[in-house]
This record gives structure tokens, C-alpha cells and sequence, in this order.
């Protein structure tokens, strides 16, 4: 048992500075109020002790009063929601050239795996000064993906893709636990977190031995799968053409217009008649319980890196918030020509 | 409470045809299509008759204003549990990350 | 008090309800509140002592870094149970179903609650799922935590988890009947003269909480239903395999699950009311503001309880929706403490038991709701919710603030309810060491949580070894300080001093009726014509016949 | 209503000892009936939400599910339930009129057509049972949408074809892949259809205990112009469950069951 009594995890991110200044301000405001009450009663027990010769007053109340202890509050709770809220946006949103590190939480361990291919049990290697995004899936319950000295949690469903991001900014080795209960050993589903500097992940990445990048794996699983006999460039082809269509809006059969993200791939291979794009038959049939989730992964990968060149993996665009604006006058200039389905085969 | 005004078998007929006509209305309507309107419409026939029932053959609209606001809580306090979790399930896709 | 004050010494009336009838039968069968009370009283005290054992063998084993007192199934089932035990069977039902049951009609001068058979059978159901979860817990518990997060709850764990939800649904509806009663006796059988500016802030909070077991509950009940009945059936409402989706159950388990908690502490608020303005012989600060903070706290309850989902996968939009309206639910109990401490000014305080709790209970309340806005604020919550930040955020609330402001007003009625004082001294004792030994438990636990110690682990990193020492010893000072009370409480029932009619000259309708009540409360009809705590006027509150 | 003066009547049988008066003894049960009937609005309204969530989460198949099941024994079950609630007013008419004969007559009349829905409720859970349409694998030979599953009607019970099928009447072909995954996924309307009506049909059950022993207490002559409060409630109560089939008909029975529908 050794005794430095550290009240702050080390700060080794870029948002873990900011979360410390909010905390403070919380901790100096709740350590204000309680003062004050407790001097308060501290001293009208002692001022107004019970005294044979003294007599209480009787006071109904003052509206004035009222208004002013519920407007304060109200003002610095409101405070505290916006400052809040400013930081849970910074928290939540990746910025767009993130490096993608894919994520799998099983009943009690963390699976890693870096576009290179490299992949990790209960460690994950992060190059410090850049920002990293996280994509997490679970395998079965809910697990939870926090490290206390980024200051970033996210529940890890089972169903769907989560994000969280972070940038590293000390090198050196910090905790990784599982924070939401996910069963016997969930207090041994815990990891590290291994900052280094860029040029030592570099090398980290080169020793590690890897078969092949992800999307090179996702590629093999493609013709495997067969997914090539109906996802080919030529206009005969019977599915969607899936070049350069990560991160772009897709028009669906219901004239509805989705971005295709990490959780459209992953659907449209598990439960293909969910978003059918425009002009196509929904003849896919599903991939269910077929696709591991690692399988799904590489697939997604390789789907990314479709639209450009095999050679290097390059940082992808992760996904854009809104419409791209070259986008839109596309999709209105469609829309004049009035929503028949268009030809098959015609490139959405 | 006093004695309050009790509706006699007559009114009781009228409710009750009101009742099937429309339970026919939404049975028939449903065949025809309108669209988005369909389930608008069915449940709009569906409150309308639920209405029905809560004012006369409950007797709620002879009652204390104190029975008439217990039932607005309750639909009241459906509605804060159907819309606020609505209010996530149709949001996930503003922000997409 | 300047009325002279012939000191006649106190005899026990020689009728009242205990000695109205003897035998099990007359206990067994009772349809008065007042034994149906103790009836709770007893049970309550019973499932407080079980949470209590759970809590003491969680706090033994976070002795070590390494899990080496129980293994990590028996430690999942500890937590579990203590969960289970403590908000089901004592934090939710404690002061409305025993000093809500046994003061409310008195002090609303009826003869008894609306529908005294119904609160029968509110205890025996009660009784049944209590014993019933127990015989689950000892054949076996559940290793789910008392949130029952699925797809963990519904799919990966062979434990008992369709019986032990059985056992709270039953629960469950014991609850909605106390809350029943309480909220057609308030309407319908009030004293005459007894309007609803005039009625004891102890009904007001009541009142609220009746409101919340009676709109929240029955969504647990269905909730886990639908949990048991995938369980058994293998459907697919919250487990993904099947096309579920697992955060809807934490939608409709919140939904209950955040109102629950004022249906815990809004009781602790109404005697708080009672305690500060009794000792302080002073009218209550803003009768009004701190009557509607009741009511406000109840309605506002139900559009926060996203706030324990910020991290859970909800969309941000519907995040910063819930994180706004949580502000907004903490300014009722703002107001309250403001009033409270209000009270105290330029009033004659004395500080008996009842009166210490109180104390405590405003300033545990403060730390405990304020760390509260600290959890709804989002950009906090991300790193520390799930953490021992949240534990010692919601035991401030539970512990520092609901029971003492139940031990509180147990020490304050229990001259009403046995005819006999407790003992000062040792009463005291009890109080000072129950405040110190909670501030020692959960306050370096702030100080983890924000170090980053998740909840519910078994095994912990080697630095936080030293604040979870503190904690266990801070939990074995707080167990003998909840030890004392049932200890003298009990010898007070043979040699307490005789109380007499009103030990503590306060006002209301329950101190103008002899200790302990005859069986029918009243022997005429009171009639009330002052406001509520009229305590400076020279004359006692005459009642007239 | 608080004050209430205590009128010295002769006292009335059925006046309870800590009521002052009849009248506030009957205002108190209605009122707590009311708010027993608030519990039961919200333990529905839980349902109801989570059959919305996935009603839109997954409406093909819910389209899919609610066109599989017979819509005209739903639609006699609501005109059998609304004649219920008919025969239900009578009665509290007649008993607040103190006519014993009436009164009995009107209570059998609403336990009949309350079996006679619990009797058309069976004959469908039958028919859902003998196409395996049973969600989950726990009962009959478990959930199997793709047909050959009925003894005594091997072509029932195919929803894979009847989507086809449908889609072929709206104009649009829908292969047999996309049809069969569909098909699948009304499991969970099933569940949802078997959790809204079983829990709808188990209160009429009790609702049915309820009208027998009023039926015994109105034989016996216990109620009269005075005191009728226990069939005023099991008037409400009857009246609920009745709101609640009228919410189930249209929600589980008439998704989108018109021509241009996929």
C-alpha cells in the first residue's frame, strides 16, 4: 500500500485540462454552498439558542427572498448546462482526420485493431499529438470504454458502432477499465492505454507483425463472401457500386437521404431490406450470424478504402456531420427530373 | 358529492351506436389508403370513441373537476413518457458521428 | 415559554390502540394505520439491517486491491442484493409506509386512512415480496446490480433473474396502494376547517410522493415483465440477438427508476419541515414556496431521467434536452434548504435528537444534491459517471439525507406512537457518531470516483487502496452508529419516561391527541382554525370540540 | 369536498367507520378508483411505447405481422367488447334505480359477452398456435414464419409468401430473399401482439371474477339508490379495459392493410 494520495488523474489528453478547470469551478461552488449553510445554522444555533427570556419572532416569509435564492440558482445551474453542454460537444465530436482504431468488447476483454492490420488484447498503442477515434462494437452485453486519464467514456452496445476520441498528449501508460457491469469478470475486463511519440508508433507499427492491412483482409472476406458477383464499378452489376461511397449521402428507395456511415455498412450486411438504395431490387440476403464482427470491421475498411488506391492506407475521411456541399445541387438536380426509380444500374 | 345527474338507457343507446358506427368507420377506413394519414386517422377514431366511453358511461362528465384532471394526468404523464424517449430515438440521426 | 407550565407528570392513558386488543389476530388483522404502521416499522427495520449486512461484506472485501474475501460471483451478488434490499424494501417504502402511515390521518384529524383494508394488504404484499426476494437471495440472488441492464440481465446470466423481478413488481404494487390511500385520504378526508394552506408540510410531501409511486410504478412493473418475459420466452424486446434494443430498457427503468428517488427523499424532506420548525418553535419560512417545491420536485421528476444515460448511446440532441431540464429539477430543493435554514433565524433553537438529524440532514442534503447538478452537467458526467463519484453522490442523498431525516422523525414521534420518551443521551451519541462515520465512508469516495474507480468492481488498481481503507472503516463506525438507535429504542419500550400528550409542545393535530392514540385518534371530531405552525401565540392551538 | 358535517342519519349497513357520510364514503372509492385507473393507464402506456419504438424501428415487418391476423374476428371482438361496456352502464343505471331485476340481468348480460370475447381471443391465439407464429421457441414447435408448420392446413401460416403476395396486388415484386428476412422479423410484432393482448385479456379475467361476485352481492340485495358503490366500480373498471381493446384494435390489427401498401 503506498501513500501518494493523488486527488486528479494525470491529465494526458487535450480535453482532460478543460474537464479539470469545469470540475473545479463545480467543486467551488458546491464547496461554497455548503459553507454557507452550514455557517448559517452554525451560528442561528448559537445567536438563537433557546434562552428562558427569549422569545422567538414569528416570520412568515419574504417573496423577495424566494425570488432571489430560486433566480440565483437558476442563473448558476444554467451556467453550469452551458458550460456543460460546450464540452460534451467537444467530447462527442471527432474532428474529421482522426486515426481510426476499431474496437471490439467481448465479455471481459478489449480487441484492438489498427487500420494496418495490427491487432491487440486489453492494449492499445496511440501515437500522442494526433487525434485518435475509436470505433466500438460489443460482442454481446453492454461494456463500457473509459480511460480516466483522457476523461472519455462511451457505452459500448451491442448493436451498433460508438465513437469516442481522444488526443494523447503525454506518452506513458494509463489505465483502461470497463465501467458499465457486463458480468462475472467485469472488474477484470481492465486494460492500458500505451501513448507513444509518433515516431515511436511508427516503429511500434512496423515491428508489430500484421498479415496484412485491414482493409486488405476486408478485401479477401469481399470475394469470399461473393459480395464482388453483385457489387461491381460496371453499370450491369445488380448492386449499389460501393466505390468512394464511404462518407457520402445515399438516396434510398423511400426517397429518404442517409449518409453512409459505419452503422449503414454494418446494417446493410446484417439486415440488407432496411435502407435499399434507389434503382436496386432488394435481393441482398443478410449476413447474419455469416460475418464475425471483426469479419464486419475489415469489410467496412475495405469498403472505405474502395474509392482510392490498394497501396497505403491513408487516413480516410471519417464522417462528415452534414451534406457535403457538393453534394446538394446533385441531389436537387435529381429531384427535378421528377423521383421515378432511375434505369438499374445507374450509379446513386 | 351530491347526488349528481345520472344519463338514462336512452343516452346510453345513442353511445353505444355512436360506438360500433365508429369502430365500422376505422374498420373501413383502414382499407383505403391515405398514406401517412391512415394511422392519424385510426387513432383519431380511437381517442375520439375512447372519449366517449371516459365522459358518459363513465360518468365523467357529471363528476368533480377533481375526477376530470385526474384523467388528463394520466394521458398527460403517457404522453411525457412516449415523446421524451421519442425525442431520442428520432434524434440519433442529427448528429451523426 | 411564557405560559406557566404546571409541570404534572405524565400518565399513560389507560385506553389507547396497543392495549385496545391483544393476540396475534389483532395485530395480524388490524385494519388501523397505527399498527399497521409498527407492522412496516418492524419489517422495514428488519430489510434495513439485511441491506445493511450486504453493505458491511462489500466494504470487507474493498479492503484489498485484490478480490480475495469472496469471488467475483459472490461479489456481484453482494452488490446486487444491497441494491435490491436497500431501495426496494427499505429507501422506497420507509417513511410513507411507517411514519407516513401512522401520523398522516392523525394529523389530518380523520379516524383512519381511506381504505384501511387496502393498506392491509399493501403490508402483507409488501411482507410477501419481501420474503420472497429473500428466498430468491438465498437460493441463489441475482448477479445484475438493482438496475437489471439487459442485454446482461436478459440473455448472459443463469442467475434468478425472472423471480427476483417478480419479487419487486409485488413491490411495486405495495407501493401504488400506500400512494393511493395517502392521496384520497388528503382530498377527501380532511379535519374540518383543515384546508390546504393549513395542512402540515409533512402531508404536503407526502402528497407529492404519493403522486410519483402512483404515475411511476406501474411502468417498472411493466418494464419487467417484459424483462422476465424475455427471459423465459426468449422474445426479443430488449436483447439484440433477437432484434431488441437494450437502451430502451434503460428508458423505461429510468423513467421509474429517477422519480424513484423522490419518492425517497421527499418524505425526509416533509419531517424535515416538521423537526426545524418544531425546534425552533417558528413558523416555517415560505410555507407556501416550500409546500409547491413539494409538488414542483414531483412533476419535474419525470422529465429527467436520461441524465443516467448521457454516456449510454443516446443521441446528443436528446442529451442536452435532459442535462437542461435536470437544472431545472434541482432549484425546488434549493428553495427548500434556503427556507429551512430560514426558519432557524431569530427562532429559540434547541437541539434534541430529532433536532440533530435534522442539522445533519440539511447539510449532507446540500453536498449530496450539489454534487448531483455536478452528474447532470454533460461535460462532467462523461468522465465520472459509473464511477465512485456516483456512489457517494446518491448515498449523500440516501443515507445523509433520507435516513436521518427517518431516524429524525422516528426520534420525534416515538413519544406518539409508544407513549414512552427514548433516552437523550445515548440518542445524541448515536446521532454525532452516525454523522461522523457517513462523512468518513463517503467522502473520500468522491475523491475515487473522480480518480477514476468504476462501480461495481471487485478488484481494484493498487492506488486506490488508501481512500477505500477509510471507506471500510468509515462503514464499521456507521454500522454500530445505525446499531445504537434499535438498541435503546427498545429498552425505551419498558423504562422510557412516560411522554405525556405532547413532550415537545408542538403544534398539529397529532400532538392534540393523548400518547399513544386511542384506536380512533380523536374522542370528537377536532376542528382546526390557526394556520400551521402557530407557534408564537401565548395560548397552546385550542381545539375545539 | 372537505368539509363534512356529521349529519346524524340513521347509519346506513355499508357505511364504514372512518367515514362520516355516505356521500364521502362513495366520492373517496370513486376517486380512488380513478386513481387505480391512473396506474393502470401508465403500466399500458409502457407497452404502448415500446411497440411504437419498434413499430417504427421495424415497420415492414409490423406491416407483414398485423396483415397476417384475421381483422374481422378483431373488429367482432371490439363491437362484442363495446356491447359489454353498453350492458355494463345499464347495470349501474339499474342499480343506482334500485331495480334488483334489471341489475342482475345486465351483469349477466356483461359476463357473457365477456366470455364470448375471451372465447374469440382463444380461437385466434389458437389459430397463432397452430401456424407457429408463437414468439420465441418455448411453446408449440416455436416461432416459424416461412409456413408448412399448420397440421391441419399446411398452407397456413406461409407470411414470407403472403408479403410476396401483397406486394404483388400493390405492384411492386418483392424477391424471396427481402421477404423471407422480413418475414423473420415480425417475431417481434407477435410478441408485441401476444404481451398487449395477453395482459389486455388477463384483466378482463379478473375483470369476469370481479361481475361474479357483484353478481352474488346484487342477488343478495346489497345495493340500492343509497349504495351502489362497488358496481359503480366495476363499472370503471369494466369501462377501462374496454378503452384499452379500443386503443389495441386499430394499433395491432389495421397496419397499413390498404392496397398500395408493400
Amino acid at each position: 500500500m503506498h501513500f501518494n494520495l493523488p486527488l486528479f488523474p494525470e491529465q494526458a489528453s487535450t480535453i482532460a485540462g478543460q474537464v479539470d478547470a469545469f470540475y473545479l469551478f463545480l467543486v467551488l461552488i458546491t464547496t461554497f454552498f455548503s459553507l454557507l449553510i452550514a455557517l448559517l445554522i452554525l451560528f442561528f444555533i448559537i445567536r438563537y439558542r433557546r434562552r428562558p427570556d427569549h422569545e422567538a419572532e414569528q416570520i412568515h416569509g419574504s417573496t423577495l427572498l424566494e425570488i432571489v435564492w430560486t433566480a440565483i440558482p437558476l442563473g448558476i445551474t444554467l451556467c453550469i448546462f452551458v458550460w456543460g453542454a460546450v464540452l460534451y460537444y467537444r467530447i462527442e465530436n471527432p474532428p474529421t482526420n482522426a486515426l481510426e482504431i476499431y474496437g471490439v468488447g467481448k465479455q471481459w476483454m478489449w480487441k484492438f485493431q489498427h487500420p494496418g492490420g495490427q491487432r491487440e488484447i486489453n492494449t492499445l498503442h496511440v501515437p500522442t499529438g494526433r487525434p485518435v477515434k475509436v470505433t466500438l462494437i460489443s460482442q454481446d452485453v453492454i461494456h463500457d470504454f473509459f480511460v480516466p486519464a483522457f476523461r472519455v467514456k462511451q457505452d459500448v452496445l451491442p448493436n451498433r458502432y460508438v465513437y469516442s476520441w481522444f488526443e494523447a498528449t503525454k506518452p506513458g501508460s494509463y489505465h483502461l477499465f470497463c465501467s458499465q457491469y457486463c458480468g462475472t469478470n467485469h472488474s477484470a475486463m481492465i486494460g492500458h492505454v500505451i501513448a507513444m511519440k509518433p515516431e515511436d508508433y511508427a516503429e511500434w507499427l512496423a515491428s508489430g507483425k500484421a498479415e496484412g492491412s485491414l482493409s486488405s483482409m476486408g478485401e479477401k472476406l469481399f470475394q469470399e463472401f461473393g459480395c464482388t458477383t453483385c457489387h461491381r464499378p460496371d453499370s450491369g452489376a445488380r448492386g449499389p457500386n460501393l466505390q468512394g461511397l464511404y462518407g457520402r449521402p445515399v438516396r434510398l428507395s423511400d426517397n429518404r437521404v442517409v449518409v453512409a456511415d459505419d452503422n449503414y455498412i454494418r446494417e446493410s450486411i446484417l439486415n440488407p431490406n432496411a435502407k435499399v438504395v434507389q434503382g436496386f431490387q432488394p435481393i441482398m440476403p443478410t449476413f447474419q450470424g455469416v460475418v464475425s464482427e471483426e469479419g464486419l470491421i475489415q469489410i467496412t475498411e475495405y469498403i472505405k478504402h474502395m474509392g482510392t488506391q490498394e497501396s497505403e492506407p491513408i487516413n480516410n475521411r471519417s464522417t462528415p456531420t452534414q451534406l457535403r456541399d457538393n453534394e446538394v445541387p446533385m441531389i436537387q438536380q435529381e429531384l427535378q427530373q421528377g423521383g421515378q426509380p432511375a434505369p438499374s444500374g445507374k450509379k446513386p | 358529492m351530491a347526488e349528481h345527474s345520472h344519463p338514462g338507457p336512452k343516452l346510453y343507446f345513442i353511445i353505444f351506436f355512436t360506438l360500433a358506427f365508429f369502430t365500422c368507420a376505422t374498420w373501413a377506413i383502414a382499407f383505403v389508403d391515405l398514406g401517412i394519414l391512415n394511422p392519424i386517422v385510426a387513432l383519431a377514431i380511437a381517442c375520439t370513441k375512447a372519449v366517449l366511453v371516459i365522459l358518459f358511461f363513465m360518468h365523467v362528465r357529471y363528476s368533480d373537476t377533481l375526477t376530470k384532471i385526474t384523467i388528463t394526468c394520466g394521458f398527460f404523464w403517457l404522453l411525457i413518457l412516449i415523446t421524451l424517449s421519442l425525442s431520442d430515438y428520432l434524434s440519433r440521426t442529427l448528429f451523426t458521428t | 415559554m411564557s405560559t406557566a407550565t404546571t409541570t404534572i407528570t405524565p400518565v399513560m392513558p389507560a385506553k389507547h390502540y396497543l392495549n385496545d386488543n391483544y393476540g396475534i389476530r389483532s395485530w395480524l388483522l388490524t385494519k388501523d394505520h397505527k399498527r399497521i404502521a409498527l407492522l412496516y416499522l418492524g419489517s422495514i427495520t428488519f430489510f434495513f439491517f439485511m441491506g445493511g449486512l450486504f453493505a458491511a461484506l462489500i466494504r470487507l472485501e474493498l479492503l484489498t486491491p485484490a478480490g480475495d474475501l469472496f469471488t467475483s460471483d459472490t461479489y456481484n451478488k453482494l452488490f446486487s442484493m444491497h441494491g435490491i434490499n436497500m431501495v426496494f424494501f427499505f429507501l422506497v417504502p420507509s417513511i410513507p409506509a411507517t411514519l407516513g402511515n401512522f401520523v398522516l390521518p392523525i394529523m389530518l384529524g380523520a379516524k383512519d386512512l381511506a381504505f384501511p383494508k387496502i393498506n392491509l394488504l399493501s403490508w402483507y404484499i409488501y411482507i410477501g415480496a419481501a420474503f420472497f426476494s429473500l428466498a430468491v437471495m438465498v437460493s441463489g440472488g441475482v448477479d445484475t446490480g438493482w438496475t437489471f441492464y439487459t442485454p446482461l440481465s436478459s440473455g448472459f446470466l443463469r442467475t434468478h433473474v425472472a423471480l427476483m423481478a417478480v419479487g419487486i413488481i409485488f413491490a411495486g404494487f405495495s407501493s401504488i396502494f400506500t400512494g393511493l390511500n395517502f392521496i384520497v385520504t388528503v382530498h377527501r378526508m380532511r379535519a374540518p376547517g383543515l384546508t390546504w394552506g393549513r395542512l402540515p408540510l409533512f402531508v404536503w410531501s407526502n402528497y407529492a410522493t404519493s403522486l410519483i409511486m402512483v404515475l411511476a410504478t406501474p411502468v417498472l412493473a411493466i418494464t419487467l415483465i417484459l424483462l422476465a418475459m424475455e427471459r423465459t420466452f426468449h422474445i426479443g424486446v430488449f436483447d439484440p440477438r433477437y432484434g431488441g434494443d437494450p437502451v430502451l430498457f434503460q428508458h423505461m427503468f429510468w423513467f421509474y427508476s429517477h422519480p424513484a428517488v423522490y419518492i425517497m427523499i421527499l418524505p425526509g424532506m416533509g419531517v424535515i419541515s416538521e423537526l426545524i420548525t418544531c425546534f425552533s418553535r417558528k413558523r416555517v419560512f415560505g410555507y407556501s414556496f416550500v409546500a409547491f417545491s413539494s409538488i414542483a420536485i414531483a412533476v419535474f421528476g419525470f422529465l429527467v431521467w436520461a441524465h443516467h444515460m448521457f454516456v449510454a448511446g443516446i443521441s446528443q440532441y436528446s442529451a442536452m434536452v435532459f442535462s437542461l431540464l435536470s437544472m431545472a429539477v434541482a432549484i425546488p430543493s434549493a428553495v427548500k434548504v434556503f427556507n429551512w435554514t430560514a426558519t432557524m433565524y431569530k427562532g429559540t433553537v434547541s437541539l434534541e435528537t430529532p433536532m440533530l438529524y435534522a442539522l445533519g440532514f440539511i447539510g449532507l442534503f446540500t453536498i449530496g444534491g450539489l454534487t448531483g447538478v455536478m452528474l447532470a452537467a454533460l461535460g462532467m458526467d462523461v468522465h465520472l459517471h459509473d464511477t465512485y463519484f456516483v456512489i457517494a453522490h446518491f448515498h449523500y442523498v440516501m443515507v445523509g439525507g433520507m435516513v436521518s431525516a427517518y431516524l429524525g422523525g422516528l426520534h420525534f414521534w416515538w413519544p406518539k406512537m409508544t407513549g414512552r420518551m427514548y433516552p437523550e443521551a445515548p440518542a445524541k451519541l448515536a446521532a454525532i457518531i452516525t454523522f461522523i462515520g457517513f462523512n468518513l465512508t463517503f467522502f473520500p469516495q468522491f475523491i475515487l470516483g473522480y480518480l477514476g474507480m468504476p462501480r461495481r468492481y471487485h478488484a481494484y488498481p493498487e492506488e486506490f487502496q488508501v481512500l477505500n481503507v477509510l471507506s471500510s472503516a468509515g462503514a464499521s463506525v456507521l454500522a454500530v452508529a445505525f446499531v445504537l438507535p434499535a438498541i435503546y429504542f427498545l429498552w425505551s419500550l419498558k423504562y422510557g419516561q412516560i411522554a405525556g400528550d405532547n413532550p415537545w409542545k408542538a403544534t398539529g393535530l397529532e400532538w392534540q391527541t393523548s400518547s399513544p392514540p386511542p384506536t380512533h385518534n380523536f374522542h370528537e371530531v377536532p376542528v382546526v382554525t390557526a394556520p400551521p405552525y402557530n407557534y408564537g401565540s401565548d395560548q397552546e392551538v385550542t381545539v375545539v370540540h | 369536498m372537505s368539509t363534512s358535517q356529521t349529519t346524524t342519519t340513521e347509519h346506513h349497513p355499508a357505511l364504514a367507520h372512518q367515514f362520516d357520510s355516505m356521500a364521502q364514503q362513495q366520492g373517496a372509492s370513486t376517486f380512488g378508483m380513478w386513481v387505480f385507473l391512473l396506474t393502470e393507464i401508465m403500466m399500458f402506456g409502457g407497452l404502448f411505447a415500446a411497440y411504437l419504438i419498434y413499430r417504427i424501428k421495424y415497420y415492414d415487418a409490423f406491416v407483414a405481422g398485423s396483415t397476417s391476423i384475421s381483422v374481422s374476428w378483431g373488429f367482432a371482438n371490439t363491437l362484442v367488447l363495446i356491447a359489454s361496456s353498453f350492458t355494463m352502464a345499464m347495470a349501474v343505471w339499474s342499480a343506482h334505480k334500485g331495480k334488483r331485476g334489471p341489475l342482475v340481468g345486465f351483469l349477466i348480460g356483461t359476463m357473457i359477452l365477456g366470455a364470448v370475447f375471451l372465447g374469440i381471443k382463444g380461437k385466434e391465439y389458437y389459430d397463432k398456435y397452430d401456424e407457429c407464429h408463437i414468439p420465441g421457441h418455448v411453446i408449440g414447435k416455436g416461432f416459424n414464419a416461412w409456413g408448412g408448420c399448420s397440421v391441419n392446413n399446411p398452407g397456413l401460416g406461409n407470411i414470407a409468401d403472403e408479403i410476396q403476395q401483397h406486394a404483388r396486388e400493390a405492384g411492386v415484386s418483392v424477391p424471396e430473399a427481402s421477404a423471407m428476412q422480413t418475414a423473420r422479423q415480425t417475431e417481434i410484432f407477435f410478441s408485441f401482439y401476444f404481451l398487449m393482448t395477453g395482459l389486455h385479456a388477463f384483466h378482463m379475467i379478473i375483470g369476469m371474477g370481479l361481475m361474479t361476485w357483484l353478481l352474488l352481492r346484487s342477488r343478495r340485495g346489497d345495493f340500492g339508490p343509497q349504495y351502489y358503490t362497488p358496481i359503480e366500480l366495476g363499472g370503471l373498471y369494466w369501462h377501462f379495459v374496454d378503452i384499452v381493446w379500443i386503443y389495441l384494435f386499430p394499433l395491432l390489427y389495421l397496419i397499413s392493410r390498404h392496397k398500395g401498401a408493400i
